[in-house]
């Protein structure tokens, strides 16, 4: 759907403060970064506090990133909370191309119309939630979605995130290591274009 | 080449991390180990002083770390510290760099060799904790070497030379390391870090002249000084200022050596046969450079320069890469009320110099307060205007909201 | 003088050398000059802007015999904990004589105003140094302006007696009792007439570990309007009539180093010096402002002995 | 003042040398001047230990020697503090006859004053 070696990719990411949206849009970050890539990952900066909506936003590219300024024009845009949807205006200078990946537990085309997305839109939707609920027993949703952008970054396999997950996060227990694997797997089966 | 020098460049690249501009400047805070650190934590630099004190929690530094009670009590005791002989670094911003103003100017008059890291961002009123330069360029004339890093790995190798080019005889001069908050600070990126032995051979020990501490050969700091001898002691002081760009090059050189990145006091990119400069500094130059390209493809001779040492200027240099210029335009990140801003009042001085070679008109761009960010169609209006050569003859404000559709 | 031999005193240089522009006959050089009495071991000195600090350091000279560093007004206890700091780091790496004491100085201005909250800073931290306040109840450097420890009734320049308001309307702080709520080892208050009660005072701030605070009364003839000649007689009069009390506060414990036999009256103090002159001129008139001067120092000193032990 | 440094010849740092007032005569500010009537005098140290300006001169065993003239600016306090009236104090006016040294000098390095005494 999207590829670096076409040129620099654009990420958005809608959150809120505290739900990790910043951590996976350095997550993101880091696995291209291993691939080799040119990469930045950088959230907007306010006063806001937990539950606040917040966004992140993510440069990849093959060749040196020189401009720092905020993403206008993203490629990719991750809604983190479905219940952001309405509030978080997440087609601001998208073009007509964007691709979108959405938690929600909904998997029909009304999750277009909810948020608005034209038809020439790809739009994936994946119940992040949930499944980290069932394998986490807790709402983290940044891994079932990192899965799920595997799918969206066609040079990217859903292993460059397992794989940098059992790298970085050494300090979790086999278990809870398991449960994210798990996550982020799923993330990548269930996530369904819509 | 040295056997030493061998080895650096066997482990130079040992490690390519992502990280940020703080977390680079306390790595490098980390390797440098200094033997005192005192400082107050402030939004946007509160990461510096907060890693560091891990370092120091976990046994990872040798330094006496003081928790001060407040920014002037930071730089107060830096200032002892560093009069005792000790190498000493610390980090602050906006409000809390405006509440050590005090102490900078003695700070220099003392030669003590600080080595800062400040992390720009807007001095209030109103609260804002985003990027400008309001809060460093009121200390511009404070006898503190000033240079602004563009990415987290100019913070990283800057923090490394500057160690040097502060305890340099020569030079014995304290250095601010600017970097644009949150734009610099907190974006996360990978940095080329060097190895903990080759920045231990690379920043190499102080050695300090007429130590505090040295109590077989007692000397007194901070003496009253009437109008008979003050003169003489400022001038003194001055010639430090006044060798930094020399011995700059010298220790840019011995770390390009090992890093193979260049750091000239300024950064000229497609300035040779360009028309038409913009000049700037710190982290929005990466916008203005892909303008640049953008319009030599249209066919426009654009060209970008990042001053990236401000204290002490390279007025040479600038009058230099600018002299036969069709328009200049100096984009600041900071007013100066009443006044010309500070950028662009040193690059027109600076063109002074040459104006018999032919007149530059140079135009005067404010941008960026309070952390708006520069977007590339700003810096095509900028062009278009410097093409137009309809600038006015006051600043220009970009993005700016105004009923008169912003400018003079 | 007991328990000092200032005989063996008199053959060691004193750190504070001869040739300083102090006033003849001021009371700072004669404090800072018996304290280091009390000193063995090297000694680095740092000092707050104030008459004592500018007239010892009249570039090109210097009356410092050992090292001294001036920062600013504010700031003494931040630049001697970095002073500190840097021995501890540098002694790590072999560098410098082990064992040299730390001792910041300052006026009541540099001290219990402008420069409190770096010093509460330096005793909350508790690094290894003594600061000497020379208090002389104003600020003298610019002139006999008023201070927090210039005393009810005190005319001074900005707080001067005139027909409307008769001198300072306020008390002094008692800051010997601010410092010793930080809970350091040492706090100490003393004066000028009994020598051995201040080099014994210091010598033991000195020897404490950790932070101490000693806080020394010093005449300042200028402006407490006195002949020079008669300073220790002031003092003694401080201490005699408990307007000055003599005592110590070691690991929390409350110790009066001189306790008068026959308290005199603290009018004594006050009509011995110009500054309360217009306390004097129509007694019938101030003798309230004199009644409240021993009703200030009678509830200090209630308030101090109540919880405090005579000297065993 | 044409033996003071120019502005290469200056220390770094705003440094002074230890010591180095010892070679400034506050002495010329004394309009009056202590007496010591060696006789009388019992080396009780009341006027050392008082004298702000360091002026009693003592010798090893701490007798009094003297009054230290090139420094002593003429407060008055060792006449006021000594028990036996062994100091008495007289106007400068009855020494015009007499001329001490004048002027200070830079000492020419660190340390050159510190240990004389």
């Amino acid at each position: 759907m999207v590829n670096v070696n076409s040129g620099m990719i654009e990420v958005r990411w809608h959150g809120r403060g505290g739900q990790g949206a910043k951590s996976a849009s350095a997550i993101l970050a880091e696995v291209m970064f291993e691939g080799g890539r040119h990469v930045q990952a950088f959230p907007e900066y306010g006063a806001e506090r937990q539950g606040a909506p917040i966004r992140a936003y993510n440069r990849v590219s093959n060749k040196p990133i020189r401009r720092r300024c905020g993403v206008q024009n993203p490629n990719v845009v991750v809604v983190v909370d479905p219940t952001l949807a309405s509030s978080a205006n997440p087609t601001e200078g998208c073009g007509d191309d964007a691709v979108y990946l959405v938690n929600t537990p909904e998997n029909t085309a009304d999750v277009r119309t909810k948020l608005g997305l034209p038809d020439s839109a790809t739009v994936m939707a994946v119940d992040a939630t949930r499944i980290t609920l069932e394998e986490l027993g807790q709402n983290r949703p940044n891994a079932p979605l990192l899965g799920a952008l595997s799918r969206i970054f066609s040079d990217v396999s859903v292993d460059d995130f397992v794989d940098h997950f059992s790298k970085k996060m050494k300090s979790l227990s086999a278990k809870t290591l398991e449960a994210n694997k798990r996550a982020i797997m799923r993330g990548r089966d269930e996530a369904v274009e819509v | 080449m040295g056997s030493a020098e061998a080895v650096l460049f066997e482990d130079k690249r040992l490690r390519r991390e992502m990280t940020s501009g703080n977390m680079a400047f306390a790595e490098a805070m980390r390797q440098i180990n200094p033997d005192v650190v005192a400082a107050y934590p402030i939004t946007p630099s509160t990461e510096i002083p907060m890693k560091f004190a891990e370092f120091v929690a976990n046994g990872l530094v040798d330094t006496e770390y003081i928790t001060v009670e407040s920014e002037h009590s930071a730089i107060t005791a830096c200032v002892g510290a560093s009069v005792s002989g000790a190498r000493v670094m610390t980090a602050s911003s906006a409000n809390g760099v405006a509440l050590m103003h005090e102490i900078f100017p003695i700070a220099a008059a003392f030669r003590a060799p600080i080595v800062f890291g400040l992390v720009n961002r807007s001095l209030g009123a109103p609260v804002n904790i985003n990027c400008d330069h309001s809060d460093s360029m009121p200390e511009r004339d404070s006898g503190w070497i000033q240079i602004y890093c563009e990415d987290a790995q100019e913070v990283y190798d800057t923090a490394l030379l500057s160690i040097r080019l502060a305890e340099h005889k020569d030079v014995l001069t304290p250095i601010f390391v600017c970097q644009d908050g949150f734009i610099t600070s907190h974006c996360y990126e990978p940095v080329e870090f060097l190895s903990d032995e080759a920045v231990k051979e690379f920043v190499g020990l102080r050695e300090a002249v007429y130590p505090l501490l040295d109590v077989d050969n007692p000397v007194s700091y901070g003496s009253f000084v009437t109008s008979e001898y003050y003169f003489e002691i400022k001038r003194n002081q001055i010639e430090g200022m006044n060798n930094a760009i020399r011995v700059d090059g010298e220790i840019s050189g011995d770390l390009a050596r090992l890093t193979g990145r260049e750091y000239p006091p300024l950064d000229c990119y497609r300035t040779d046969d360009a028309d038409y400069v913009a000049v700037i500094m710190s982290s929005a130059t990466g916008v203005v450079k892909d303008v640049a390209d953008e319009l030599r493809a249209r066919g426009i001779k654009a060209g970008c320069i990042r001053v990236r040492m401000f204290r002490p200027f390279p007025s040479k240099e600038i009058s230099a890469a600018l002299s036969g210029k069709k328009g200049v335009a100096v984009l600041d990140r900071s007013a100066s009320p009443g006044g010309v801003s500070p950028l662009a009042a040193e690059v027109k001085s600076a063109l002074y110099m040459s104006c018999r070679d032919g007149f530059v008109p140079v135009f005067e761009f404010i941008y960026g307060l309070g952390g708006r960010d520069l977007f590339p169609d700003d810096v095509k209006a900028v062009f278009e205007k410097l093409r137009a050569g309809n600038c006015g003859c006051g600043a220009s404000y970009i993005g700016l909201r105004d009923k008169m559709g912003g400018g003079d | 003088m007991g328990g000092v031999n200032v005989r063996e005193l008199t053959g060691r240089n004193n750190p504070l050398a001869e040739g300083h522009r102090m006033c003849p006959g001021c009371g700072a050089p004669t404090a800072l000059r018996q304290a280091f009495m009390g000193i063995d071991d090297p000694v680095v000195v740092v000092g707050a802007t104030g008459c004592l600090e500018v007239s010892t350091t009249v570039y090109p000279y210097s009356s410092w015999r050992v090292p001294f560093m001036h920062v600013a007004f504010e700031n003494a206890g931040a630049a001697v904990s970095g002073v500190a700091a840097a021995h501890k780091a540098m002694g790590r790496r072999g560098l410098f004589r082990d064992g040299i004491k730390f001792v910041a100085f300052g006026g009541d201005g540099g001290t219990y105003d402008i420069g409190l909250q770096s010093l509460s800073g330096a005793l909350e931290r508790g690094h290894d140094f003594t600061y000497i306040c020379y208090n002389n109840q104003g600020y003298m450097n610019t002139g006999a302006q008023r201070s927090g420890a210039t005393p009810r009734s005190a005319s001074s320049t900005t707080s001067p007696a005139g027909r409307l308001i008769p001198g300072k309307l306020q008390r002094a702080k008692n800051l010997t009792e601010i410092a010793a709520a930080h809970d350091i080892p040492y706090v100490a208050q003393t004066t000028l007439h009994d020598p051995s009660d201040l080099i014994k005072k210091v010598r033991r701030a000195v020897e404490t570990p950790g932070p101490a605070f000693v806080n020394i009364l010093v005449p300042c003839a200028l402006f407490w309007k006195i002949d020079p000649a008669d300073q220790v007689k002031i003092c003694r009069l401080a201490a005699d009539s408990r307007f000055w009390p003599i005592y110590e506060v070691a690991n929390g414990e409350r110790r009066i180093s001189y306790t008068p036999k026959k308290p005199v009256p603290v009018e004594d103090f006050l009509r011995a010096q110009g500054r309360y002159s217009h306390l004097f001129t129509d007694e019938a008139n101030r003798r309230d402002l004199i009644d409240q001067a021993q009703a200030d120092v009678d509830a200090e000193w209630e308030k101090l002995t109540g919880n405090a032990k005579p000297q065993s | 003042m044409s033996c003071a440094p120019c502005w290469q010849d200056i220390l770094p740092g705003t440094i002074t040398l230890g010591a180095s007032s010892r070679s400034v005569e506050t002495g010329l500010w004394r309009s009056v001047r202590p007496i010591l009537d060696a006789g009388k005098c019992v080396s009780c140290l009341r006027c050392w230990v008082q004298c702000p300006d360091s002026s009693i001169q003592t010798c090893d065993g701490g007798t009094v020697q003297g009054i230290d003239m090139f420094f002593c600016k003429g407060c008055g306090i060792c006449a006021a503090v000594c028990p036996v009236g062994a100091i008495s104090i007289r106007p400068e006016s009855d020494f015009l006859e007499e001329t001490g040294p004048s002027g200070g000098v830079n000492p020419v390095k660190v340390g050159e004053l510190v240990g004389q005494c």
